[in-house]
C-alpha cells in the first residue's frame, strides 16, 4: 500500500512537472497566435484585422510571466483550460471533448487489440523456437522498421479511391451525425479500418518480439521445465507457466503504451484526417493555439500518469510478490 | 558477436549508411535543390529515382539526405546517452536523496511524452538546424536509457566485485568508471542503438510535418515535398517510395545491431548449435536418431 | 600445487590481540508498511570478538545469521549502530565527511576483507594483472618491479607461474583459482587481518582443501590473523584454533575449536552438530529436537533468541537475554543453562 | 457509397475546406468560427449589398439595402432597408437590427475584423444612417458587405465577442441542421424573401488537409471548394474532364517579392528595376502555382487584370514585363554597376547578393524564390533561398531583418489596398522596430505617402485617379516590390450535378465558398439536368 | 536381488548437436532397484545432473540424449524405453511413475501461482476425473506428510521459507505416489539443520510409500548416510558403484578415496584430509586415457593411454580404474 501512496506522490510530482514545462515552453515561442491566423490566412485577411484580435483575445494586457504562472495554475484547479484561440471562443475543454473520443476510440483499440496479438503472436513464437516460427521475426522487423504515416500513405493511394471500400480519411461519412445507431457505428468502423491496420502492422512486431524474447527466457526457467516434468498438457504448460511469467514485464511496456495512446500516434491521425488530439495538437502548434497546445499536452501527460497508475494497480495484482502483507 | 549473423547484416548495413552519409552528397548525381526541365519524371536512366515537381533528381535529394539523418541520428545518440549515463549511472551508484531525485528526474521525462514535446519546442526554436534537432531530440529521450542504466547500477552495486574493489579502498569515481561502467557498455550500446532509431524516425517525423527546417535534405524532406505535392495523387509513386524504403532499412539495421546485443547480454536468446533435424525443445530433450550412418556422421564432424 | 597432509591444529596460541570488537550493533533499517514506526533488522546484535595474531578465528552459524554482517562491520564496510572496534587497541571510527578516504584506506592496508564467491567478487571484465596491479598500487605496495611483485604474490598463492595466469580473465579461472587470485588481491595490501567470509563454500569439495590449506600456510608464514566465516561446522574444527558460534545476530557459544566441537555447551552449537552429516552415525535415529524455524530478526524473540526452538527452554529464556557464562579455558556460553544457580 | 453521386437527386451540394476538424461555434464575427472557416456564415447571415470582386467596377448589387449613398465626401452611409425579410425564426428584419449590427461592431473592438471606425448610427423607419470620422472611400465594401444579425437574439448575449452561437438566427435562405466536427449540414428554409433555392441542403465537410480535400474533389465527394492542387490536371480534372472545373480569377491584391529598401546595395531603384526585368513569371505562374493558382501578374504596375484593368494609367497600359536579361544588364551598367565575368558588382565593387527567405512549407513561395533565384542568377546575382519557420519569418518581416522575402498585399476594392500596403509612409517602421502593417520593405517616399492620403480622402474622382496615376508611376520608377501574381477568389467546383457556376464567360462572382458571393453563386446553381 | 525398476543402458547426453557439441555423459549404465535410495555423487560439472534429466528427458536446451537407452519397468511387467515412447506418453507416466524434485525450491516453483494451484494442477493433469474437491484435500493431505500446516495452502511461493519451499516441491513429487523419486540437490541451498529435518521426512515417508530415490549431491558424508548404494561420476563418467558402507570403508577408486578424504568429520578421530589436486578436465579437451589419471596420485602408464571401463569385480562392486583387475579395457 504504501507503494502506492509512494507512487501516487510521484505522479503528483510529475503531474506539477509537465503543467509548469507546458507553460513555459509555449510562452518561449516566438510570434503569437495573430501573426499565425494572419499568416495562415496569406491575404485573405486584412492587416487591419491584427488589432482588433488582439483585443479578442486578451492579448493586449501585459502582465508579468509569474502572475500568469500562478493564474493558469489557479486556472487548472478549478478545471477551467482557457479558450482555445483556434476555436475562438469555444473552451479547451470543448475542442479538447471532440477530439478525444476519437483518439481514445482508434488508437485506444488498437493498441490493445496489437498488443493482444502481439503478445499471443510472441508467445507462440517464443514457445516454438527453432521452427518455422523464427522466421517471422525478420519479417516483422522490417515491416515495423517503416514509418507507419509512410504506410499510411501508401494505404490510402493504393486502397482508396472512388468505388472503394476504404475511406480516406475522416472518422465517419460525411454527412453523418454521431449517434449510436448501426449506420453511424458501421460507417466508423470502416473508416477506423486502415488507420488502424497502419498502426497496427507497425506497433505489432515489437509486442512480438519483447514478447518471444521472455518467453524464450523465460521457457528455460526452472519451474517451466518443472511443469513439464509433471506431465501437465503442453498448453498449460505454455499459458500458465510459461506465457503467464512472461507476461508481466511487458505490463509496464502495455502501460506506457496506453499513456501514449493520445500523443503517440499523431501521425496517423494526421495522414489519415483523423478528427482526435493528435490531429488537434499538430493544428494546435501551427496556430500558436497555447491554451489548446497546453490542454492537449495536459491531457497527454495526465493519461500516460493514468496509464502508469493502472499499471502499477496491475503489476500488484499480476506478481504476487510486490504484494506485501501487514 | 563476430559469429552473429544478425548483428553483422545489421552492421554491415549500418556502415554502407555511414559511408552514404559521409560521401553521399558528393556521389549524388545532380545537386539535390537545382531545377531541370524534366518535371516529374518517373525513374530513368539519367535520374534513377526520378525528378520532382521542379525537376529535381530524388537519387540525388535521398544520397545528400542521408548525411542529415545520420548525423542527427548519431548526434542525439551521443547526447542522450551521456545524459542517461550520467543520470542513470550516478541516480544509481549514489545512494540517498541524490539518487532518488535523479531517478525522479528521469521518471518525470519517462512520462511527458516525446514526440509530442519534440514537435513543441521544435516548433518553438527560431532555427532548426540539424544540430538543434539532434540536441532536442537527444535532450528529451534519455530518460528510459537512464532507468534502464539505473537499475542495472543498482544491481552490479550489489555485486561482490564492486564491494571487494570498496574493501580494497578504491576510491567512488574509480569504482563508477572502472568497475562498473565496464560491465554497462552492453546496454549503454543497446541504449544507444535504440536511441538512433527513435532520433532518426523522430527528426523524419518532424521534417515530414514541416515542422523543422525543410531546406536541407533529408529523407523527411523528401518525404514532406511528396507530400505537399501530393505527389501519390499524381501517381509520383518514385517520389515516395525511395526515401520510405530507405528509413525502413535504416531501421532494420538497427534493429538488428540491437538483436545482437540483446543476445549478447542474455545468452538464452542465443540460437547456437542448431542443425538440422534436431530441434531443441524444453522438456522433450531431443533423442538423436540412431539411424548408424547419421549418427555416425554427427561423431565425426 | 601438491596435496597437502594437514596436520591438526594444536599448539601455540598466540596471545596478541590484533583486531577487536566490542559489542557490536547493525541495525538495518527497514520501510515499514505505512506505519511511522522506524523498524530495523537487528542483524547483528552485541558481538564481541578477538582475533589473534597467526590464529585463524572461526565464525560459524547458520544462513541469516548475520556472520556476513560481522564480517563487513569489521571491514568497515558498513558504519556501525553501536560499539567499538580497535585494531592494537586504538579504537578506529570511520567518520563521515573529509577525511574518511584517507583513514578508510590506511584501515584497509591492515584489515582485508575475501567473499564467498569467487566467480561474483573478480570483475570479469578486468585482467588478473589489471586486479592485482590495482591492489597494489593503491597501498602504495607497488614496489620498483611491478612485474617481480605480481610474480610474488601469485607464488604465495602457489599460483605458478605468474605469466600463466597474469594476462587471463576471471572466466578462465576454475573456481579454485579465483579464490586464490581473491586471496592474492587481498595480500597485495600486505594487511594483518584476512577476513575471509566463506572463501570455501562455492567452491568444489575436492578443491576446498587447497584454499584452507593456503590460509592456514598463510597464518603461519606471515602471521596473519584470519577470520573464518561458514556455515560448515566441521570444517571450523579442523582449520579454525578459535570457535565462536552466532544466532540470530549473537554470539551463543565460543572457545577453542576442539572444545567446541566436541563438547558443545549451547543448545544450538549441540543442534548444529547433531544435524551435520556424519557417515559414522548409526542409523537414521535421533531424538526429535530443534524443529522450527530461525526467528526473524525485526522481531527477535525476547530473551533469548533460540528459546522458541529450545528443547530445555525455561522461564528465564523467555524474558531475559542470557549473558555469557564462562566454562573455562575461554570456552563460554551464553545461555541460562550455566548459570551458577541453575544446576 | 458515394455520398457525391446522391446530390442531385436529393437535391445536396456538397461543400469542402481543407481546414480540418471544427468545433461548433457559429459566431459569423469571429474568424475562428466553423462558420467563418467553411464559409457557412454567408449563407446564414445576408450583406447590405454584394460587391462582385472579380469585377471591382461593377455596382455592388442591392441585399438586405435597397439603396446606399455615400454622403458627398464618404463621411455618410444612407440605406434603406428592405421590407419582407424575415429571420428563420420568424421575426421580421427591420432597421433597427441593422442600426444594432453596426453598434455591436463599434462597441466592440474585437469583433471589428476589418477596423471600420464607426462613429454615429442611427435608424428611424427603413433608413440607416451611419457617420464615419474620416473619409470610408477605400472601406465601401468592408462596410457594404457586412451581414446583418438580430437584434432580439444578439441583446441577449452578455459577451458577444465570446459567443459560440449555437442557434444562429439568420435571414439567409438556409439554417443550421446539424453540426459535426467533420460536417456541418445546412436545409434550405420553408420562406425566403427571394426564389428559393434549388439547393435544398448544403453540407459542408472539413477535410483536414490540402490532400484530403484533394481527394475528395478528385473522387466527387466534393463539389466546390477552394485548395491548392498542384499540378490539378493529373490529380483533379483528368478525373472527370467534363465536370471538374476550375476558375481563379484575379482580384485587387497581389503576391510578390519585397525588398528591404533599406540595405544596401538593394536600396537602389535601378537594382530593384533591373532584378523585375529578368523575373520569369512565366515559370513562376506554371511551375509554382501549377498554372492556375495565383494568376500571373505582368504589368509593369503590378496591377492584376483584368481585374484591375480599367485603373492602369494610360502610359503603362500596354508595358508587360518580359524577360529582358540584355536590357536589365544595360541598365545595371549604365547605372554605374559592373560585371566581373558571371558576376555582378555594385556601385562600391562589392558582389551583389541578396537572401530570399520564405517560411518552410510554403511550397508555392519556395518554388517562385526557387525560380527567381535562378531569375537573379542570369544578371550575375548570387542569391540564397533562406528557409525559415513561420514565426521566424512572420518576426523578420515585423522587425525588418531580411533580405527579400515572397508576401503579399491586402486586397480591396480599388488598388489603393496594394498600393497602401506597399509603399504607404504612414506604416513606416524603422528597422528592428516591430508591429508593422505593411510596409514590410521599409520604404519610405513622401511623394507616395501624399498620392495615398489623397486618394483615401478625395471627395472628387478626378483627384483619385491623378493619385493613383502618381503611386504607378512611383511605382514603376522605385520597383520596392516584385510583384509576381494577383490574389485570386478562386475555387474549384463540379458540375456534375449543379451548373450554374461562375466561369470565365460568366464573371458573376469570385467562385470562393467562403466569399460573401457564395450566397449569390448558390441561389444561382440549377440541377444538371 | 530386488526387483529392478530403472536401468540405464549406455547412455550418451550431449550439450549442442554437431560440431561444437561436448558429451557432458558418457556411456553410463545404471540400475535402480525397488525401494532402494541411489545416491549419485560427484564433483561440480560431473555430470550429476545431466544424467538425472537427461534420462527424464527434461534437459533444457541445448542438451541432447546422443544414444541409450533408459528402459523403465511398468507395475505391469512391461518395459518402455524413455527414450523412445511418444511425447504423450512420455507426459503420461512423468510423475505418476517418475517425479523429480529440483535443485533450487525456489526456482522450481511459478512464483506467480500459489502452492495449491500448483499442487492442484499435477493432480488434475493425470486424474482429470476428480472432483475438485478431492484435489483440494489431497493438495491439504500432502503438504501435512511433509510437515506444513495445511492453512499454508494458499500461500504463494515468496511466503514459504526456504525450507517449506522445499517441503512443498518433495510434497508435490509425492502427489501421484510415484514409484521413482528423482531428487538433485534438494538440500543443498539449506542450512544443516533444516536438511536434516527434511531428510528425514524423506527417509520416512519412503519406508511408508516403498518408493526408490535417485538422489544427487556432492555432499558424500551426508550420502553415506542416507542412501543404500552410491554410484560416483567424474567427468561424465560413472566410475564407481557400490554399497555406500563398503564405499565408506574401503574406496576402490583413488577419486572416490580422494572425494572421502575432503570431507573434514565432526566426530571421533581427526582424520587426515588429502582433498584431490587439480581441477576437473575441460569436456572439450579431455585427457586420453583414465579422465582422472592427470589428477591420480596412484596413476600408472596405462592410466595415460586407454580408457578403463567400468567392470564387476567379485563382490559385486564396480569400478573403473586399472589399478583393479576388474576393469575391462
Ligand atoms: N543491507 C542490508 N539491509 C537489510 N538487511 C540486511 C542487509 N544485509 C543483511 N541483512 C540481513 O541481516 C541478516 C544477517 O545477514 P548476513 O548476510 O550477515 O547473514 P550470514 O550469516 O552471512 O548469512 P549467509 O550464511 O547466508 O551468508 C539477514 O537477515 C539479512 O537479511
Ligand atoms: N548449456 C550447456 N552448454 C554446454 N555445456 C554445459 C551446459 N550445461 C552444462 N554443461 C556442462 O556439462 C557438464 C555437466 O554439468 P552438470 O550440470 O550435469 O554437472 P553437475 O554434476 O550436476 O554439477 P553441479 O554439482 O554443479 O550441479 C559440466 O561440465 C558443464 O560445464
Ligand atoms: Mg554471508
Ligand atoms: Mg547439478
Ligand atoms: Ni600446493
Amino acid at each position: 500500500m504504501s507503494y502506492l501512496l509512494k507512487r501516487f506522490g510521484f505522479y503528483l510530482l510529475t503531474a506539477w512537472a509537465a503543467v509548469t514545462i507546458n507553460f513555459f515552453v509555449p510562452r518561449m515561442i516566438p510570434g503569437d497566435p495573430v501573426q499565425a491566423l494572419i499568416t495562415k490566412q496569406r491575404g485573405q485577411m486584412t492587416s487591419e484585422s491584427v488589432r482588433s484580435l488582439y483585443v479578442l483575445f486578451g492579448l493586449d494586457k501585459d502582465e508579468s510571466l509569474a502572475s500568469q504562472y500562478f493564474s493558469y495554475l489557479g486556472q487548472l484547479l478549478r478545471g477551467d483550460l482557457g479558450l482555445s484561440f483556434t476555436f475562438f471562443p469555444t473552451p479547451v475543454a470543448e475542442v479538447i471533448g471532440d477530439g478525444l473520443p476519437w483518439t481514445v476510440g482508434l488508437v485506444g483499440i488498437t493498441t490493445v487489440i496489437g498488443f493482444l496479438l502481439g503478445t499471443a503472436a510472441g508467445a507462440v513464437v517464443g514457445w516454438r523456437r527453432g521452427t518455422w516460427a523464427d522466421s517471422l521475426i525478420p519479417v516483422t522487423t522490417f515491416v515495423s522498421s517503416i514509418p507507419y504515416f509512410w504506410l499510411g500513405l501508401v494505404a490510402i493511394a493504393l486502397l482508396t479511391g472512388p468505388g472503394s471500400f476504404f475511406p480516406a480519411s475522416g472518422a465517419y461519412a460525411i454527412g453523418l451525425v454521431p449517434n449510436w445507431d448501426w449506420q453511424f457505428i458501421g460507417s466508423t468502423v470502416q473508416h477506423a479500418l486502415l488507420p488502424a491496420f497502419t498502426i497496427l502492422v507497425s506497433s505489432v512486431s515489437g509486442w512480438i518480439l519483447s514478447m518471444r524474447n521472455m518467453m524464450v527466457t523465460v521457457s528455460s526457467d526452472d519451474y517451466v521445465t518443472v511443469a513439464h516434468a509433471k506431465g501437465l498438457p503442453e498448453r498449460r504448460v505454455m499459458l500458465a507457466y510459461a506465457a503467464r511469467n512472461a507476461l508481466l514485464p511487458n505490463v509496464s511496456g502495455f502501460a506506457l503504451a496506453l499513456g501514449f495512446i493520445v500523443g503517440g500516434t499523431l501521425l496517423v491521425e494526421i495522414v489519415f484526417s483523423y478528427p482526435g488530439l493528435g490531429l488537434q495538437l499538430f493544428q494546435a502548434v501551427g496556430a500558436k493555439d497555447y491554451p489548446l497546445l497546453q490542454g492537449i499536452f495536459l491531457i497527454i501527460t495526465l493519461s500516460v500518469l493514468l496509464a502508469n497508475l493502472l499499471a502499477d494497480v496491475a503489476y500488484l495484482a499480476l506478481d504476487p510478490r510486490t504484494r506485501r502483507e501487514g | 558477436m563476430r559469429t552473429n549473423p544478425k548483428a553483422l547484416t545489421g552492421l554491415v548495413a549500418l556502415g554502407f549508411f555511414a559511408l552514404m552519409a559521409v560521401v553521399g552528397p558528393w556521389l549524388a548525381p545532380f545537386d539535390p535543390s537545382e531545377r531541370s526541365s524534366a518535371l516529374l519524371q518517373p525513374p530513368s536512366a539519367e535520374h534513377w529515382f526520378g525528378t520532382t515537381h521542379l525537376g529535381q533528381d530524388i537519387f540525388s535529394q535521398v544520397l545528400a539526405g542521408t548525411r542529415s539523418v545520420v548525423l542527427v541520428g548519431a548526434i542525439a545518440g551521443v547526447v542522450a546517452t551521456v545524459l542517461s549515463v550520467l543520470v542513470g549511472v550516478t541516480a544509481g551508484y549514489l545512494s540517498g536523496s541524490a539518487g532518488e531525485g535523479l531517478s525522479a528526474l528521469s521518471n518525470v521525462f519517462l512520462v511527458i511524452p516525446a514526440l509530442p514535446l519534440i514537435v513543441i519546442i521544435t516548433s518553438s526554436l527560431p532555427e532548426t538546424s540539424n544540430l538543434t534537432i539532434a540536441l532536442v531530440i537527444g535532450l528529451t529521450s534519455w530518460a528510459w536509457n537512464a532507468r534502464v542504466l539505473r537499475a542495472q547500477t543498482l544491481s552490479l552495486r550489489r555485486r561482490d566485485y564492486v564491494e571487494a574493489a570498496r574493501a580494497n579502498g578504491e576510491s567512488a569515481w574509480r569504482i563508477i568508471l572502472f568497475e562498473i561502467m565496464p560491465n554497462l557498455t552492453a546496454v549503454i550500446a543497446s541504449g544507444f542503438v535504440g536511441t538512433v532509431l527513435f532520433a532518426v524516425v523522430s527528426e523524419i517525423t518532424l521534417a515530414f510535418i514541416g515542422v523543422s527546417d525543410a531546406g536541407g535534405w533529408n529523407w523527411g524532406t523528401v518525404l514532406y515535398w511528396a507530400q505537399s505535392q501530393q505527389a501519390l495523387a499524381q501517381g509520383a509513386w518514385w517520389w515516395f517510395v525511395p526515401a520510405g524504403l530507405a528509413i525502413a532499412l535504416l531501421g532494420t539495421a538497427l534493429s538488428l545491431v540491437n538483436f545482437g546485443i540483446d543476445e549478447y547480454v542474455n545468452p538464452r536468446l542465443r540460437n547456437r548449435f542448431s542443425m538440422p533435424g534436431v530441434r531443441m525443445r524444453v522438456g522433450f530433450t531431443p533423442v538423436l536418431p540412431q539411424d548408424p550412418k547419421l549418427a555416425q556422421k554427427l561423431e565425426t564432424s | 600445487m601438491t596435496a597437502e597432509v594437514a596436520p591438526a591444529v594444536s599448539g601455540t596460541v598466540s596471545t596478541e590481540i590484533v583486531l577487536e570488537a566490542d559489542g557490536l550493533t547493525k541495525h538495518f533499517p527497514v520501510r515499514a508498511a505505512l506505519s511511522r514506526e522506524k523498524k530495523a533488522v537487528r542483524a547483528v546484535e552485541n558481538v564481541s570478538l578477538r582475533l589473534r595474531r597467526g590464529s585463524v578465528t572461526a565464525l560459524v552459524g547458520e544462513s541469516g545469521s548475520g556472520k556476513s554482517t560481522v564480517a563487513r562491520l569489521l571491514a568497515q564496510l558498513y558504519p556501525l549502530t553501536s560499539g567499538e572496534i580497535r585494531l592494537h587497541g586504538e579504537p578506529v571510527a570511520v567518520q563521515r565527511g573529509w577525511g574518511r578516504g584517507r583513514r578508510f584506506r590506511a584501515y584497509c592496508r591492515r584489515v582485508q576483507m575475501i567473499f564467498q564467491d569467487p566467480f561474483a567478487s573478480l570483475n570479469p571484465v578486468h585482467t588478473i594483472r589489471y586486479h592485482l596491479t590495482r591492489a597494489l598500487s593503491i597501498h602504495g605496495n607497488r614496489g620498483d618491479d611491478l612485474e617481480k611483485s605480481l610474480a610474488d604474490l601469485l607464488s604465495r598463492v602457489h599460483l605458478t607461474p605468474a605469466d600463466r595466469y597474469l594476462d587471463r580473465y576471471p572466466h578462465e579461472l576454475s573456481g579454485g583459482q579465483r579464490q586464490r587470485v581473491a586471496i592474492a588481491r587481498a595480500l597485495a595490501a600486505s594487511p594483518e587481518v584476512l577476513l575471509a567470509d566463506e572463501p570455501v563454500s562455492m567452491l568444489d569439495v575436492s578443491i576446498r582443501l587447497g584454499v584452507l590449506n593456503l590460509l592456514r600456510d598463510l597464518k603461519e608464514r606471515l602471521h596473519l590473523s584470519i577470520l573464518y566465516i561458514t556455515h560448515d561446522i566441521a570444517s571450523a574444527r579442523y582449520f579454525a584454533d578459535e570457535t565462536v558460534v552466532m544466532y540470530a545476530g549473537q554470539v551463543v557459544e565460543g572457545g577453542d575449536s576442539e572444545t567446541v566441537t566436541q563438547r558443545p555447551a549451547h543448545p544450538y552449537t549441540q543442534l548444529l552438530i547433531e544435524s551435520a552429516p556424519d557417515p559414522d552415525r548409526p542409523a537414521v535415529e535421533e531424538k526429535d529436537g530443534g524443529a522450527g524455524e530461525p526467528p526473524s530478526l525485526i522481531d527477535p524473540p525476547a530473551g533469548c533468541r533460540f528459546h522458541p526452538r529450545c528443547p530445555f527452554a525455561m522461564d528465564v529464556c523467555r524474558t531475559e537475554l542470557p549473558p555469557r557464562f564462562e566454562l573455562g579455558d575461554g570456552h563460554f556460553a551464553a545461555c541460562w543453562l550455566y548459570r551458577e544457580d541453575a544446576s | 457509397t458515394n455520398p457525391g453521386s446522391a446530390g442531385n437527386s436529393a437535391g445536396v451540394l456538397n461543400v469542402g475546406m481543407p481546414n480540418g476538424p471544427q468545433t461548433e461555434n457559429n459566431n459569423p464575427f469571429l474568424n475562428s468560427s466553423a462558420s467563418s472557416s467553411l464559409g457557412y456564415r454567408r449563407l446564414l447571415f445576408e450583406p447590405l449589398a454584394m460587391v462582385n470582386e472579380v469585377k471591382v467596377t461593377d455596382e455592388p448589387k442591392p441585399w438586405l439595402a435597397t439603396k446606399f449613398t455615400w454622403s458627398e465626401n464618404f463621411h455618410k452611409l444612407s440605406l434603406t432597408i428592405r421590407d419582407g425579410v424575415t429571420w428563420s425564426d420568424g421575426k421580421p428584419l427591420t432597421a433597427e437590427d441593422v442600426a444594432y449590427t453596426f453598434e455591436l461592431l463599434k462597441n466592440n473592438p474585437g469583433l471589428n475584423i476589418e477596423g471600420v471606425p464607426y462613429q454615429d448610427i442611427s435608424f428611424s423607419g427603413n433608413e440607416v444612417t451611419v457617420g464615419f470620422p474620416k473619409s470610408q472611400y477605400v472601406n465601401q465594401k468592408k462596410i457594404l458587405e457586412q451581414f446583418v444579425v438580430p437584434k432580439h437574439q444578439w441583446s441577449t448575449f452578455s459577451n458577444p465577442s465570446t459567443e459560440t452561437l449555437k442557434n444562429p438566427v439568420g435571414s439567409g435562405p438556409y439554417t443550421l441542421k446539424s453540426f459535426t466536427p467533420q460536417a456541418v449540414t445546412l436545409s434550405v428554409r420553408d420562406q425566403y424573401w427571394q426564389e428559393l433555392p434549388k439547393v435544398k441542403e448544403l453540407r459542408y465537410t472539413s477535410y483536414s488537409d490540402n490532400n484530403a480535400q484533394t481527394n475528395a474533389l478528385a473522387t466527387g465527394a466534393a463539389e466546390w471548394s477552394f485548395t491548392f492542387i498542384p499540378n490539378y490536371q493529373a490529380a483533379y480534372t483528368s478525373k472527370d474532364p467534363q465536370n471538374h472545373k476550375l476558375w481563379f480569377p484575379p482580384v485587387l491584391g497581389v503576391h510578390g517579392l519585397w525588398f528591404n529598401t533599406k540595405t544596401k546595395p538593394w536600396d537602389d531603384p535601378a537594382l530593384r528595376r533591373a532584378a523585375n526585368m529578368v523575373v520569369n513569371r512565366d515559370d513562376i505562374f506554371m511551375q509554382g502555382e501549377a498554372g492556375y493558382f495565383y494568376p500571373k501578374v505582368d504589368n509593369i504596375t503590378g496591377i492584376p487584370t483584368p481585374a484591375g484593368d480599367a485603373f492602369i494609367a494610360p502610359e503603362f497600359k500596354d508595358k508587360k514585363v518580359t524577360v529582358d536579361v540584355e536590357g536589365a544588364k544595360k541598365a545595371l551598367t549604365e547605372a554605374g554597376y559592373s560585371f566581373d565575368g558571371d558576376k555582378l558588382k555594385g556601385k562600391d565593387g562589392q558582389p551583389v547578393t541578396i537572401e530570399l527567405t520564405v517560411p518552410t512549407g510554403w511550397s508555392d513561395y519556395v518554388t517562385d524564390l526557387e525560380i527567381i533565384k535562378d531569375n537573379f542568377a542570369k544578371i550575375g546575382i548570387a542569391a540564397t533561398v533562406n528557409l525559415q519557420n513561420a514565426d521566424s519569418w512572420t518576426k523578420a518581416l515585423d522587425t525588418g531583418d531580411f533580405g527579400a522575402a515572397m508576401h503579399w498585399t491586402n486586397n480591396g476594392l480599388t488598388l489603393y489596398d496594394i498600393y497602401q500596403s506597399i509603399m504607404d509612409g504612414a506604416l513606416y517602421k524603422p528597422i528592428g522596430e516591430a508591429g508593422v502593417n505593411g510596409n514590410y520593405g521599409r520604404y519610405e517616399n513622401p511623394a507616395a505617402t501624399k498620392a495615398l492620403d489623397e486618394f483615401a480622402n478625395a471627395a472628387d474622382e478626378s483627384v483619385r485617379t491623378a493619385a493613383l496615376q502618381e503611386l504607378q508611376r512611383i511605382f514603376v520608377q522605385d520597383m520596392p516590390v516584385i510583384i509576381t501574381s494577383a490574389a485570386n477568389g478562386g475555387g474549384q467546383y463540379s458540375t456534375k450535378n449543379w451548373v450554374g457556376w461562375p466561369s470565365e464567360q460568366d464573371q458573376y462572382a469570385p467562385v470562393q465558398p467562403t466569399l460573401e458571393n457564395a450566397l449569390d453563386i448558390v441561389l444561382k446553381l440549377r440541377p444538371a439536368s | 536381488m530386488k526387483e529392478r525398476i530403472l536401468e540405464v543402458r549406455g547412455l550418451n547426453v550431449d550439450y549442442g548437436a554437431g560440431p561444437g557439441s561436448v558429451r557432458a555423459v558418457r556411456d553410463v549404465d545404471l540400475t535402480l532397484h525397488r525401494g532402494e535410495v541411489l545416491g549419485l555423487a560427484g564433483e561440480s560439472g560431473s555430470g550429476k545432473s545431466t544424467l538425472a534429466y537427461g534420462m527424464t528427458r527434461l534437459l533444457p536446451p541445448p542438451g541432447v540424449v546422443a544414444s541409450g537407452e533408459v528402459l523403465y519397468h511398468l507395475q505391469d511387467g512391461t518395459t518402455v524405453d524413455l527414450l523412445r515412447i511418444r511425447d504423450a506418453e512420455l507426459r503420461r507416466l512423468r510423475w505418476s511413475e517418475i517425479a523429480i524434485v529440483f535443485q533450487g525450491a525456489i526456482n522450481s516453483l511459478n512464483p506467480v501461482q500459489r502452492i495449491s494451484t500448483q499442487l492442484v494442477d499435477v493432480i488434475k493433469a493425470h486424474s482429470p476425473k476428480t472432483s475438485p474437491r478431492a484435489r483440494q484435500d489431497r493438495a491439504r493431505e500432502l503438504l501435512e506428510l511433509v510437515g506444513i500446516a495445511a492453512d499454508r495452502l494458499h500461500s504463494y511461493p515468496h511466503q514459504l521459507s526456504g525450507g517449506m519451499r522445499q517441503r512443498v516441491m518433495i510434497a508435490m513429487a509425492l502427489a501421484l505416489d510415484p514409484r521413482v523419486v528423482v531428487m538433485d540437490e534438494p538440500t543443498t541451498a539449506l542450512d544443516v539443520v533444516v536438511q536434516r529435518q527434511i531428510l528425514r521426512t524423506l527417509v520416512d515417508l519412503r519406508e511408508r510409500l516403498g518408493f526408490s530415490v535417485v538422489f544427487i549431491t556432492h555432499d558424500l558424508s551426508l550420502l553415506v548416510e542416507f542412501s543404500d548404494r552410491i554410484a560416483i561420476m567424474y567427468a561424465g563418467q560413472v566410475v564407481e558403484e557400490a554399497a555406500s558402507a563398503d564405499l565408506y570403508r574401503s574406496p576402490l577408486h583413488p577419486y572416490s578415496d580422494g572425494l572421502l578424504r575432503s570431507f573434514p568429520a565432526l566426530k571421533g578421530e581427526k582424520r587426515e584430509l588429502t582433498g584431490i589436486p587439480g581441477s576437473p578436465p575441460d569436456l572439450r579437451s579431455m585427457p586420453a586415457g583414465c579422465a582422472f589419471h592427470p589428477r591420480c596420485p596412484r596413476a600408472l602408464d596405462v592410466c595415460g593411454d586407454r580408457v578403463p571401463l567400468l567392470g564387476q569385480s567379485r563382490d559385486g562392486r564396480s569400478v573403473a580404474c586399472w589399478l583393479h583387475p576388474v576393469a575391462v579395457g
